[in-house]
């Protein structure tokens, strides 16, 4: 029962300047409290890592007024334009990656592949200084993984060894960044007593978790 | 140039599109992913149940847009939009979804854009300089999915052609565009040319010309479109 | 309900000198009515790919001992000596790939990715005359996808519309199997009706499947 | 040379393992992954509840082997031996087996070898032109894991030493090596040396040396080995 903590232990965890990935798809998904409590912190210079960045002033967009985020990795920011406009500024750099790259790149990290062939992106400014091959006559990207210090994510339910389910489109990219983090820090709506969860239908295998934090507090 | 209202407009593209989806699932079982706009605007015109949705975000077997007491935000599409589930449903991860998509699972994805040139090639995602930021998965979409259905208005409103000699913006793939659905025609792209297939009721081909900066050959077997 | 097909009629789809992939482990998992129909037709020349080729005799031991085929693609065939004598004799191929690898290959076809990097063999004979590359100062080494016409695999249940679940360890490469040939036909124990298995819970969506046929005949 | 019979030689090999195993796992919770043979044993002498089994066969949670009456052919371990489920176990595919492995979510591996060299280098897939065809997942475990753990005799059964100054059978990986654990010595390879950590209470030093090809250095903390 050690990987259980209270939000702020979790959050006291992380450190400055550190590179965090955060499960989400706009605000379906996102670790609500987790993020909050960051928002609160002292954290700064951070590289978020996900998928978009919430709406303005919502979600990870607080941490973007915040004035904690030094840096972007991510594909979507339309539904936040303080974004853009954090960007022109030069107040943040953005690293654009195609959502189905960027999802593939994170499972890469988590399962070892430092590097891998997409036909996504081919002859597009976003493959511009990219590696290219060519395989069966088409034009293929290397690109590579993508891992971080720390993954925030959120999950439906966790037993107490910290296998993890999730709820419907909240699923969207929480399994694969368990997989491509040094500490991996889960909130959680529900902690269910360890033999609850059907082994078959478990999506993220308690060897993944490091950390499990209730929604509620514990 | 506008003989039919925007709305109106819409509502033909999404229509017509429907029509296509609907004759091909006669055939065999159709998995389909719809972008954000117009593009989602066709489940409403689909009647075969033959067709299953595929949201990029992790579903198969999106149901219709959520009435007000059904929604979940946590159950949404791509756009954001609350969604329902149908029988049969099932969720994934972002990897698995776009191992779809890039796996050429998807038969076809229906997407808007800015532009698109007589090679097919798209572009769709930004505006340089402009207060979007973000290429989603237009370009995964774009080179994974087995057929690249374009869904957009003739011109913009300003009433520049959309269908283009060569793309000035900056592109989401190249030659990956296999239908153009506007309006006021509807265009497939053949052995690397654009080839009108349909064209509106409301015009000419002359007319069509003069509002396409594209060039583009007349099927032989060109049809006026089926619209209500 | 066109995916219901008897055993014979799936089989019957399979065109001589096909690569087939086969999913099991030793002989959890596999695909037992569909691999005896194939025993007992003429399909002659085929690639196997497959973990490893069952006992000698049994599963798809009983291929090679009809001489149905020609090459194998695969990494554990200690459990039937044949496969290694047929080797030695020059009767058949064998292309033996890690098995983390060889999984992954069959995941990355599945999901359009020609070729990724791994750690795995590296400076063994296994990884001659492949492209190798350095990240992070280490050496990795380039595979290419797998793919195959046909993949035979197992679940242990299928709804109507062709989702599919499936049993403990029997799993295996099932899943990855089902996302990386070009028919897919699924032996399942079960059929249950279109909406019955929970939507958090198929791990193999219908989208992937081609063909289901019932263990026990439909 | 031997001291003590072929069946106590393997149960002190995995108990030494075992020892290791229960003392790293007072510190925090241990991912093993365990192959044929001798590491196989390890799991009888575990004693630590903070040690999880992992098999590539798509298992984490591994239990005991199953009794006659428990047998589940579609529930087995790598070696295809039918096992038990353990609480809060779980099961997956390949590819997400092998993505625990190769990711360096695995602590520790235990395999047995032909031969490992000084340098660690490990040489356990294939005996060239024998009867066996087969590298199953050894090149993969000992690349991935977090530690390489080799449980073998100290001799062949011709009594060949088997650690050795450079592998001569094919290698299974380089350098990978961690611990080499025999029932005549424990050995650490450390700054590419391996180092004598602990020694069999029937045998001397020069003994060990005799029958072990491989150079190595000797502990200061040389301790005799705790066998009952």
């Amino acid at each position: 029962m050690k990987k259980l903590k209270s939000i702020q232990e979790a959050i006291n965890m992380i450190k400055p300047g550190s590179s965090i990935m955060v499960g989400s798809f706009g605000l379906a998904g996102y670790p609500e409290k987790l993020i909050e409590a960051l928002a609160e912190s002292e954290l700064k210079d951070l590289t978020i890592i996900s998928n978009d960045l919430g709406s303005p002033g919502i979600g990870l967009g607080k941490l973007l007024r915040n004035n904690q985020i030094k840096a972007l990795i991510g594909n979507y920011y339309n539904w936040n334009p303080e974004v853009a406009m954090a960007n022109n500024e030069g107040k943040i750099k953005v690293t654009l990656v195609p959502q189905g790259t960027f999802a593939e790149a994170i499972r890469a990290a988590g399962v070892g592949i430092p590097a891998f062939f997409t036909p996504t992106s081919a002859g597009t400014d976003l493959a511009q200084g990219k590696e290219i091959k060519i395989f069966n006559e088409r034009t293929y990207i290397m690109e590579e993984s993508i891992k971080a210090d720390v993954a925030l994510i959120r999950a439906y339910k966790a037993d107490e060894l910290g296998n993890l389910v999730y709820y419907k489109t909240a699923r969207n990219f929480n399994p694969l960044m368990a997989m491509a983090a040094n500490l991996v820090i889960a909130e959680v709506d529900e902690i269910v007593p360890t033999g609850t969860l059907d082994p078959e239908c478990i999506v993220t295998p308690h060897i993944f978790v490091d950390v499990i934090t209730a929604k509620e507090g514990i | 140039m506008q003989v039919i209202s925007e709305e109106k407009a819409k509502q033909r593209i999404a229509k017509l599109v429907a029509q296509y989806f609907d004759k091909c699932a006669e055939e065999k079982t159709l998995f389909i992913n719809l972008g954000v706009g117009i593009p989602t605007m066709v489940a409403d015109y689909i009647t075969n149940t033959n067709i299953f949705l595929q949201a990029e975000n992790g579903m198969l077997g999106v149901g219709k847009a959520a009435s007000e007491g059904q929604k979940d935000r946590n159950l949404i599409n791509a756009g954001r939009v609350p969604i329902t589930e149908t029988s049969g449903c099932s969720f994934f991860d972002s990897s698995t979804s776009f191992g779809m998509i890039r796996g050429g699972h998807i038969d076809a994805t229906v997407i808007g854009a800015f532009e698109v040139d007589e090679e097919g090639t798209i572009a769709n995602w930004i505006i340089p300089n402009g207060k979007q930021l973000g290429v989603g998965g237009a370009m995964d979409l774009v080179s994974g999915a087995r057929q690249v259905i374009i869904a957009m208005q003739h011109t913009t409103k300003k009433g520049q052609p959309k269908l283009v000699k060569k793309c000035k913006l900056p592109i989401t793939g190249v030659g990956e565009a296999d239908i153009v659905v506007t309006e006021m025609g509807v265009f497939f792209l053949e052995n690397n040319k654009l080839v009108l297939k349909q064209i509106a009721p409301e015009i000419s081909l002359d007319i069509l010309s003069c509002i396409t900066e594209a060039d583009f050959e007349v099927s032989s077997d060109l049809k006026v479109m089926d619209v209500d």
